[in-house]
């Protein structure tokens, strides 16, 4: 049973993040990875990541992916140039990928993490709350790393802020830099000649 | 007396902290040329008050003095002079005086740069002779270059910039052999300690190893055929001053290293290498013999020469193993490397001048080529006298200083085989065929054309340097023995050296 | 039972795909922003699969915060966008070539 | 898990400046125009007492906060050393900042932050606290990349820089997870401990630390993960990249010595021709590629491509002498380069970046004493005794002579003749060159004075290098 | 005999050459020649003393002055060694010097050079007694080569002159040649025997003669022929035997005067000297011997072909002496080194008298030199004709005269000599004393005799040349009549003592002294020899030819155009050396500077590094294409690198 789930959740997983990378619309493609993200947290269930599982989903699907959304939409990108091909140097890149791909199944098989190799784990007793386990660890053992999250987060904010942000053009009155003002500040006087003068021909 | 005070060290950093004096002095200082000229003074006196101090009976290391330097490595700032080292420290005094002389009038753009570098450039040279740290002889050894670099780049000739680069590229090319080599010893004997060097035991794989790194460090810098074409280029973009110290110091770094690293170190590999270095001193001699007959170039012909005269440096260094298997006198090794020493020296004066006297009609007529010029002696008759004298002192004329080395490793070469002494005594001919073609056409004849005859004869303070360079050619010519007795027990010690096995 | 290397090929799988996305993908700097994303999320799995597989719950503090820090990321990453596609107006990937050699 | 003071007071300087930050990001957020000033005030006085905060606790080690933050000589050492190069890192940025209207007091908050970064990096004694504190140093520095907005080329390079870096985390994450996988452990010692148990799968092991090292390598810049680098060099604003390509080597440095050493020191057979390859390829690609180039920050990212090389051959040989060395060469490496581009950002105006080769023609006849400090720069960096860079290339290759690395060794000292070419080029056409402009420095007094010192010292170090080597070396006792 | 006598002999010329030389402006022109000319005639009267102590004390001296140099247990020493050989070279030396000096006054008068010139010769002096008085082989070749250097000087002492300084150059390369092997032979005598003072090589010779040395592998040489034909090869060059003599010719660019002193009578006969000296050491190979025995005869006969045809009366006279040369070479050759060095010193005498009244009929000529624009010129000077008819005779061995007894008792001791090669030197020397007649009075005649063929430059009639001029003339014309009456003791008596060392195998002049019965004898015995009647026969073709029928020899010269060619381009050697060794040198230079250094050292391996490196460079870049996807794949491919090395 839980191996049916694993494996429709598992291929779902690969083609939404198939489609990720290939679409071209950028929508589509934000819209495949938030399936992703669905299956994978249905994935983290069936490993007892409950908490994760929801946070992944709330997280992601509910703040990051709606960033991302907006950003495509805020931006007025051209699609029809995307469009074109980008096949040059695919066959090789699909071909190291593919050894890659190939390398890290042999070493992450069954021959060294199957189930004779690493056996299931015990189930957890009754009464067992992921959430719980986390969140104790969380505020004791990792009270560093956490600190350090937040601060990563509040660079984020400044970076983002920095980044983006526009001073507009106040609207509101500085009287003491109005007071500090010039005539010559405010009016340029250009002498110019009466007739102008000809242009040598050449 | 002397050898209370830190001689070396005073040797080594009195000019190196004069050049920076006059460095810091600007270039707008009228001080900068007095200055530097009694700096270099100076230090020719101390380095005098080495000769004085030296003792002639031993071969241990005099003057030494000790200090810790990077402790975390057991680096030392240790310093000693023999018998090898010390004759080329007072050489190298001695030519930077000529030096500073030399620039005194021709050198007007960054006068107290010109004259810093020089003198920096001396105190290196003179902690090259006298380190007795790998590492520290290493440091010196190319920080040297770093001043000859901008002295040849700044007040070279128009095709500086190719030279300067080829130049400090092809000896850094050779150096960082020398580097990796020393490291390797140290990680072998656990010192830094050329001393100790001398004397860890290594296998002949090792030795052949380490040796081909002395040989690509050294042989550039001697410069051996095949690697010896930055040489010519180098010195005809070089000021007189460059060329002066390029010729009598820098050179002689090279068949010193031989003489402190290759040989004592690994003696075993020198012997079973002795055929590279000989046949590649006897191409020197006979190859660039041949080369230099056909240059066109005053400052190249002299840079052929030097090339062909400094194989004659290797040829007597390593043709003692020959002569070991062969001579029963016994002599003939100590003929063959005090006889490369004494040609290093011979060298480093008559080079010196032969490259000032170029200088002088540079300074002249703005040319080179010896085809601008002709009928010289006309209008120099004192110049052209010193000029004869040197070239035939560079022919190895008797009674000349240049005589000496090659005939003592002509009569060692002998002892070690006939066609060594046949190949490098063609010297006698293929030297005086392009040194004295060249008098002829410089210097003979009547008055070629008519910047030849606006020419006029040296002024006292050329007529001083020259005059100053012949009587040492000739003193060393015909009484070589003071040179050579102060290296004799330093020449012994290293024969029983090299004649030891390591394997 | 499913068996730990199941899980792991399937991040590793899943790594790949984001990785080849990065190269496949000419056109559009969002969808990179997204790779990046998905190849996150297949280091998670990997966390948590071994997290799951030893009884240690470290492997899912861990992914706890390389979340966050995702987040993080991919707000500086889209501010960068933004200042981009401000200068340039596109996004196009083929046209970050100013810099070369 | 138990809280205590005592022990917290371990982390006292990352705590003084975080604390420090947010005073500063109040200060900027609050004071409008004259933010910036007060921000970079604030900034160079937390960098400074910062550094005497750790100077202060040295001696001291210990582990807190059950096991993620690590004191130890070697962190306190680096961290010193980061401080005091952001110090002079901002006060040659201040100067070109003010030049172009970037003089931001946003700027001074991610310098700081970043600098947070790099330190808990250095302190880092569990994979999370490195990932951390790498993201931190990181982003930071992509925010910094692209803050010069109007620019085409600084957000070109920061997007590159981002995604790139981005990939590269991912890599490393990766790794980690391997590496959690094969031990079952996040915390270094703990690894360590296992590491050196054995048992392991070693296929999986191995295969792990691939990705570790390609996380290391990308931070580092080292081949073929270097690609980030000379365009985010050249793009960046110069005070950016002057901030990035000085302390975040160190702190990537320590990232490599805490995740390879630390805790994959048992390991070492391993990575250990992983590196060696990254390094030769490093050390290869970089002086050959920087000869081609006539963009002087770009020649020097190649430049640094190749100093990472020889700092990886440190950490090739595995003993502690090549660890102290190759410490020593980040420093070094981090001293020189900050002289580099600070020379870049002394000789630039309003208006020209001074960053072709060919700004630099005559520069000795234009500006003889700042000419003389760009030459001890260069030759320097090219390894010439008696400066600094040359003891820095000293140590590292007798540190592979010593485990008879003898091959690489060879390699490195024959790219170390082709990297002394474009150094040379640079002295050439400062000195042998005749001067195309003559206009005088604009630069204040007080960046005239850091840099001259910063030449200076190179060439003091050099002279007496005894007492930094010898600091780097009691990091790490045999 | 004491040190400070020969070291004042040696050293008197060189005070006077420096005061000459350096302060010449200083002093003038008359207290140059009067300090130069001091300091040889003190030489050559303390010179005649050590003569006395030698030939009738009985005294030698063989001293070391100074350590020159050391190297283990070799020790270089520079030293005197004074035995009749050298006392007898001293003062032929120091005589013909002196006369020189004499008559340069007269000679140079005009010449912008004097003081210059009186240096050098003063100089030539200095270097010559050096030379001759050296106790060890490394003091003879300082000598050897400071001989070479005011050769080269001298030569070249008109230095405006083209040809001149082409000769200086000529000269000192050729004779470089010879120093070549001559160094060679030194370092194979200090191999061999340890050391290089002259006693102790000699009390080794026996020992060495038994060595051999395999220069080419499997060849085994005898050891001492190798060295005796090196030390031979140097005194061929200064000696100017075929094929080194080509220089000698040509150095009769120089002034007249040193033409006398330094290319007639001193220099040119250091190699004879040298030979002679080494005696002890040439005994013991027979092969050297022969070698020098041919290489003489050869140079004695074919030299003096081409005397026969050269107009430039100095020409002649260097032909001549030239032929002269390879008589005294052939008597080394034959072991009579005692008649070798006797000719060596009448030669002295008369040659140098030759070239002095040859120098006083160019003064008179208007440094016209060309034979055939002389004539008759007997009856305007007297006594250049005199002593020069004095010179001819002597030079071609009438009876009575100088020449006369050195050159019979060559030819006898040739006669007598069966080495290899003696029959076909034996027939040499006779022919050549036919062409040395013939070449002797074709210039006496030419000169002196027949039609005034001369330009009198508007009336100027020529006229004898002043006294210092003329009193050297007569003065060497008085050894060149009597100086062969010593043959009683330097060649056949012991003279020469221990000098010379003759094996009694090779004793040809021994075998010849049993026959000598006083000077008279030798005279009378002379007349009716068959030397006498060709040297007659010359005179008297030489007198049919140019005075009686002066328009045969152009016929002569028609008919046998081949063979004038021949003579006229000198056999070739000339030309042969111009383009083989000079051209071909040059050839070579050329080929390994352009090829070899430039083409293949500097432009493939340096410059061709650089540009590959530089070419990487270029292409390397290109793959940092600034595109985001060719970096990302950079880095994949990296990690498929990594993971395929270290992991599958």
């Amino acid at each position: 049973m839980e191996q049916i789930v694993f494996y429709c959740f598992a291929s779902i997983l690969l083609f939404a993040g198939a489609m990720v990378v290939t679409v071209r619309n950028p929508v589509r493609a934000a819209l495949f990875l938030i399936l992703a993200f669905f299956t994978s947290a249905g994935i983290w269930l069936l490993l007892e990541a409950e908490f994760l599982a929801m946070t992944l989903v709330l997280v992601y699907v509910g703040a990051v992916m709606v960033l991302f959304l907006f950003v495509v939409m805020m931006l007025d990108i051209d699609l029809a140039p995307l469009e074109e091909g980008f096949a040059k140097y695919l066959p090789l890149g699909i071909f190291v990928a593919a050894l890659i791909t190939i390398e890290m199944i042999a070493v992450l098989g069954a021959s060294h993490f199957g189930l004779d190799i690493v056996s299931a784990p015990i189930p957890h007793p009754e009464g067992y709350s992921n959430t719980k386990e986390i969140g104790l660890l969380l505020y004791t053992v990792y009270v560093y790393p956490f600190e350090i999250a937040s601060v990563i987060l509040t660079v984020a904010i400044v970076a983002a802020i920095t980044l983006t942000l526009r001073e507009k053009k106040s609207k509101s009155q500085n009287i003491s830099e109005q007071i500090k003002v010039k005539a010559k500040d405010r009016v340029r006087i250009v002498k110019m000649e009466s007739v102008k003068k000809q242009e040598a021909e050449s | 007396m002397f050898t209370d005070l830190p001689l070396l060290s005073l040797l080594i950093w009195l000019p190196v902290f004069g050049g920076i004096a006059v460095l810091v002095n600007g270039d707008n200082n009228p001080w900068a040329r007095p200055l530097a000229l009694l700096i270099s003074v100076a230090t020719l006196l101390l380095s005098i008050g080495l000769y004085i101090g030296f003792d002639n009976a031993t071969a241990q290391m005099q003057f030494t003095e000790q200090a810790s330097w990077i402790s975390a490595f057991d680096i030392n700032y240790s310093l000693g002079v023999d018998g090898f080292s010390m004759p080329l420290i007072i050489l190298t005094a001695f030519s930077t005086v000529i030096v500073v002389i030399a620039g005194w009038e021709v050198i007007q753009d960054r006068v107290s740069q010109y004259m810093a570098a020089f003198l920096i450039m001396a105190g290196l040279m003179i902690a090259v002779f006298s380190a007795l740290d790998a590492i520290l002889f290493y440091v010196f050894f190319e920080a040297m270059l770093i001043p000859l670099f901008l002295v040849i780049g700044i007040w070279g000739g128009p095709n500086r910039v190719y030279a300067t680069i080829k130049f400090f590229l092809y000896t850094l090319f050779g150096s960082v052999f020398l580097l990796l080599a020393l490291l390797y010893l140290h990680h072998v004997s656990g010192s830094f300690s050329i001393l100790d060097f001398h004397k860890v035991g290594l296998s002949m794989q090792e030795q052949i190893y380490l040796f081909l790194a002395f040989l690509i460090a050294f042989a550039v810098k001697v410069p051996m055929w095949p690697v010896h074409t930055w040489l010519p280029d180098a010195h005809v973009e070089a000021p007189t001053g460059g060329s002066v110290i390029l010729a009598a110091i820098t050179l002689k770094i090279g068949g010193y290293g031989f003489l402190r690293f290759a040989l004592p170190i690994t003696p075993d590999a020198s012997m079973a290498l002795d055929w590279l270095i000989i046949s590649l001193s006897l191409t020197a001699v006979v190859y660039i013999g041949f080369v230099a007959l056909v240059q066109s170039d005053l400052k190249k012909l002299i840079a052929y020469s030097s090339i062909a005269h400094m194989g004659f440096v290797t040829l007597g260094l390593f043709i003692v193993f020959r002569i070991f298997a062969n001579s029963a006198t016994g002599s003939g090794a100590e003929l063959a490397i005090e006889g490369a020493m004494v040609q290093m020296i011979s060298h480093g004066f008559i080079a010196a001048a032969m490259f000032l006297c170029v200088g002088v009609l540079y300074d002249r007529m703005h040319t080179r080529e010896i085809s601008a010029y002709g009928g010289v002696i006309n209008t120099m008759p004192k110049f052209a006298g010193f000029a004869v004298f040197f070239a035939m002192a560079n022919a190895g004329l008797p009674g000349t200083s240049g005589f000496v080395g090659e005939f003592m490793v002509i009569l060692a070469a002998f002892q070690a085989n006939f066609w060594f002494a046949f190949l490098a005594a063609t010297t006698l001919i293929l030297g005086a065929a392009y040194t004295l073609w060249m008098v002829k056409r410089v210097l003979f004849g009547d008055v070629a054309n008519d910047d030849v005859a606006k020419l006029t004869d040296i002024n006292r303070r050329e007529f001083l340097m020259l005059a100053v360079l012949a009587v040492i050619v000739l003193a060393i010519g015909i009484w070589p023995a003071p040179v050579t007795d102060v290296m004799h027990a330093t020449v012994e010690h290293l024969l029983t050296q090299i004649s030891q096995s390591k394997l | 039972m499913i068996a730990l290397s199941d899980f792991l090929i399937l991040g590793a799988l899943l790594f790949s795909l984001s990785v080849a996305g990065i190269f496949i993908n000419r056109k559009n700097i969002i969808i990179l922003l997204m790779c990046i994303e998905l190849m996150l999320l297949a280091v998670n799995l990997n966390f948590i699969a071994f997290s799951h597989y030893s009884g240690d719950i470290a492997g899912q503090v861990f992914v706890f915060f390389i979340l966050t820090v995702a987040a993080a990321e991919a707000a500086i990453g889209l501010a960068i966008l933004v200042v981009l596609f401000r200068n340039k107006h596109t996004i196009n990937v083929a046209e970050l070539n100013k810099l070369k050699g | 898990m138990t809280f205590e003071v005592s022990n917290m007071v371990l982390a006292l300087p990352e705590m003084f400046m975080l604390a420090m930050a947010c005073v500063i990001l109040l200060a900027v957020a609050f004071l409008g125009k004259q933010g910036a000033n007060a921000a970079y005030g604030l900034s160079q006085l937390t960098l400074a007492i910062t550094a005497i905060l750790i100077y202060q606790s040295l001696g001291e080690t210990g582990l807190t906060f059950d096991g993620t933050y690590v004191k130890d000589a070697f962190s306190d050492v680096l961290k010193m050393a980061i401080c005091l190069i952001n110090i002079a890192v901002l006060l040659y940025s201040t100067t070109y900042l003010k030049a172009r209207d970037l003089f931001k007091g946003e700027y001074y908050v991610l310098a700081i932050f970043s600098t947070l970064g790099m330190m808990i990096m250095v302190s880092a004694a569990h994979f999370l606290t490195i990932y951390l504190g790498l993201e931190l140093m990181s982003l930071c520095m992509y925010a910094m990349v692209a803050m010069h907005r109007d620019s085409f080329i600084a957000t070109e390079a920061a997007m590159k820089y981002f995604i790139l870096g981005a990939l590269a985390s991912g890599m490393l994450l990766y790794g980690m997870s391997i590496i959690y996988g094969v031990t079952g452990n996040l915390s270094i010692a703990t690894v360590a401990e296992v590491v050196q148990a054995g048992g392991l799968d070693n296929t999986v092991l191995s295969f792990g630390i691939v990705f570790l090292v390609i996380g290391i390598g990308f931070k580092m810049g080292a081949v073929p993960f270097h690609m980030w680098l000379p365009d985010v060099y050249q793009g960046a604003p110069t005070a950016v990249t002057l901030f990035i390509a000085a302390a975040p080597k160190v702190a990537a440095f320590a990232m490599a010595i805490r995740l390879l050493v630390e805790g994959l020191g048992d390991a070492q057979l391993y990575w250990q021709d992983m590196l060696i390859m990254l390094s030769v390829l490093s050390m290869i690609i970089g002086n050959v590629v920087a000869i081609a180039q006539t963009n002087i920050k770009r020649m020097l990212a190649y430049s640094t491509i190749s100093h990472i090389g020889f700092i990886l051959l440190g950490l090739i040989s595995g003993s502690p002498e090549g660890y102290a060395a190759s410490m020593f060469y980040a420093l070094v490496y981090s001293l020189m380069s900050m002289g580099g581009f600070g020379m870049i950002i002394l000789l630039s105006r309003q208006g020209f970046e001074a960053d072709n080769i060919d700004d630099y023609k005559g520069l000795s006849k234009r500006n003889p004493w700042y000419a003389l400090m760009m030459l001890i720069l260069m030759f320097s960096m090219a390894g010439i005794p008696p400066l600094i860079g040359f003891y820095a290339k000293l140590t590292v290759i007798k540190s592979i002579v010593d485990v008879n690395l003898i091959s690489i060794a060879i390699v490195a000292v024959l790219m170390s003749v082709i990297g002394a070419f474009y150094y040379l080029r640079i002295i050439k056409v400062m000195y042998f060159d005749t001067p195309e402009q003559h206009q005088a420095l604009e630069a204040p007094i007080d960046m005239r004075l850091m840099i001259s010192a910063n030449a200076l010292a190179v060439l003091m170090l050099g002279i007496f290098p005894g007492s930094l080597l010898a600091l780097c070396a009691s990091v790490f006792p045999l | 005999m004491t040190e400070n006598l020969l070291l004042t002999i040696a050293f008197a010329p060189l005070v006077g050459s420096i005061i000459a030389g350096l302060f010449g402006k200083q002093v003038g022109k008359v207290w140059s020649h009067r300090a130069a000319i001091a300091g040889v005639a003190t030489a050559f009267v303390l010179s005649v003393w050590v003569l006395k102590l030698v030939a009738v004390d009985g005294q030698t001296y063989n001293e070391q002055v100074y350590q020159w140099l050391q190297a283990g247990s070799l020790s270089l020493e520079i030293g005197f060694m004074v035995d009749a050989l050298t006392a007898m070279m001293m003062v032929v030396v120091t005589f013909v010097s002196l006369m020189v000096h004499i008559y340069t006054i007269g000679y140079m008068q005009e010449d912008n050079g004097y003081a210059r010139f009186f240096s050098y010769i003063s100089l030539f002096t200095f270097a010559m007694l050096m030379l001759v008085m050296a106790n060890n082989f490394m003091q003879l070749f300082f000598g050897w080569e400071a001989v070479g250097l005011v050769s080269y000087l001298l030569i070249g002492f008109w230095y405006k002159k083209p040809t001149a300084i082409y000769a200086n150059l000529k000269a000192f390369l050729v004779n470089r040649v010879g120093d070549f092997g001559f160094l060679l032979g030194i370092s194979g005598v200090l191999m061999y025997a340890g050391s290089l003072d002259y006693v102790e090589v000699f009390a080794q010779a026996p020992a060495i003669s038994e060595k051999t040395i395999a220069i080419f592998s499997g060849h085994d040489w005898s050891v001492m022929s190798l060295i005796c034909i090196l030390l031979f090869i140097g005194a061929m060059g200064k000696s100017a035997q075929v094929p080194l003599h080509v220089w000698l010719p040509d150095s009769m660019e120089g002034p007249t005067p040193i033409s006398a002193l330094i290319h007639a009578a001193t220099m040119v006969t250091a190699g004879i000297f040298m030979v002679t000296r080494m005696s002890p050491l040439f005994e013991f190979s027979e092969t050297a011997l022969s070698f020098i025995l041919v290489i003489g005869a050869i140079t004695a006969l074919f030299m003096g072909f081409l005397g026969l045809i050269q107009n430039d009366i100095k020409r002649v006279i260097a032909y001549s002496t030239l032929s002269q040369l390879g008589y005294m070479t052939v008597a080394l050759g034959a072991s009579a080194y005692a008649a070798g060095v006797f000719h060596l010193m009448t030669h002295a005498f008369f040659k140098a008298l030759l070239f002095l009244g040859a120098g006083s009929v160019i003064i008179a000529m208007h440094h016209e030199q060309d034979i055939r624009k002389m004539g008759g010129l007997k009856k305007y000077m007297p006594i250049t004709y005199w002593t020069g008819l004095i010179g001819s005779l002597a030079l071609i061995g009438f009876p009575g005269l100088a020449g006369f007894f050195s050159k019979d008792s060559i030819i006898e001791a040739v006669h007598a000599s069966n080495l290899p090669g003696s029959g076909f030197a034996y027939f040499a020397v006779i022919v050549g004393v036919f062409i040395t007649a013939l070449y002797s009075f074709r210039l006496f005649f030419l000169v002196f005799h027949g039609k005034e063929r001369f330009d009198t430059h508007g009336g100027h009639l020529p006229h004898e040349s002043p006294a210092v001029v003329t009193v050297p003339l007569i003065l060497l014309a008085i050894p060149s009549v009597i100086a062969g009456y010593l043959i009683g003791s330097m060649v056949f008596g012991d003279f020469f003592g221990n000098a010379i060392i003759v094996h009694a195998d090779h004793d040809v002049l021994a075998h010849h002294a049993e026959s000598y019965h006083g000077v008279i004898g030798f005279v009378l015995h002379g007349l009716t020899a068959l030397p006498f009647w060709l040297a007659m026969a010359g005179v008297a073709t030489a007198y049919y030819l140019y005075l009686v029928k002066p328009e045969l020899p152009a016929k002569i010269q028609q008919r046998f155009q081949w063979l004038h060619r021949l003579l006229d381009n000198k056999y070739g050697f000339d030309d042969f050396n111009q383009i083989v060794f000079a051209g071909g040198s040059r050839k070579i230079g050329q080929l390994l500077w352009k090829v070899g250094d430039q083409t293949i050292i500097d432009g493939a391996v340096v410059n061709g590094t650089a540009k590959t490196v530089g070419l990487a460079s270029k292409l390397v870049r290109h793959v940092q294409s600034g595109y985001l996807y060719h970096y990302a794949f950079a880095m994949i491919i990296g990690l498929w690198l990594l993971l395929t090395y270290f992991v599958v």
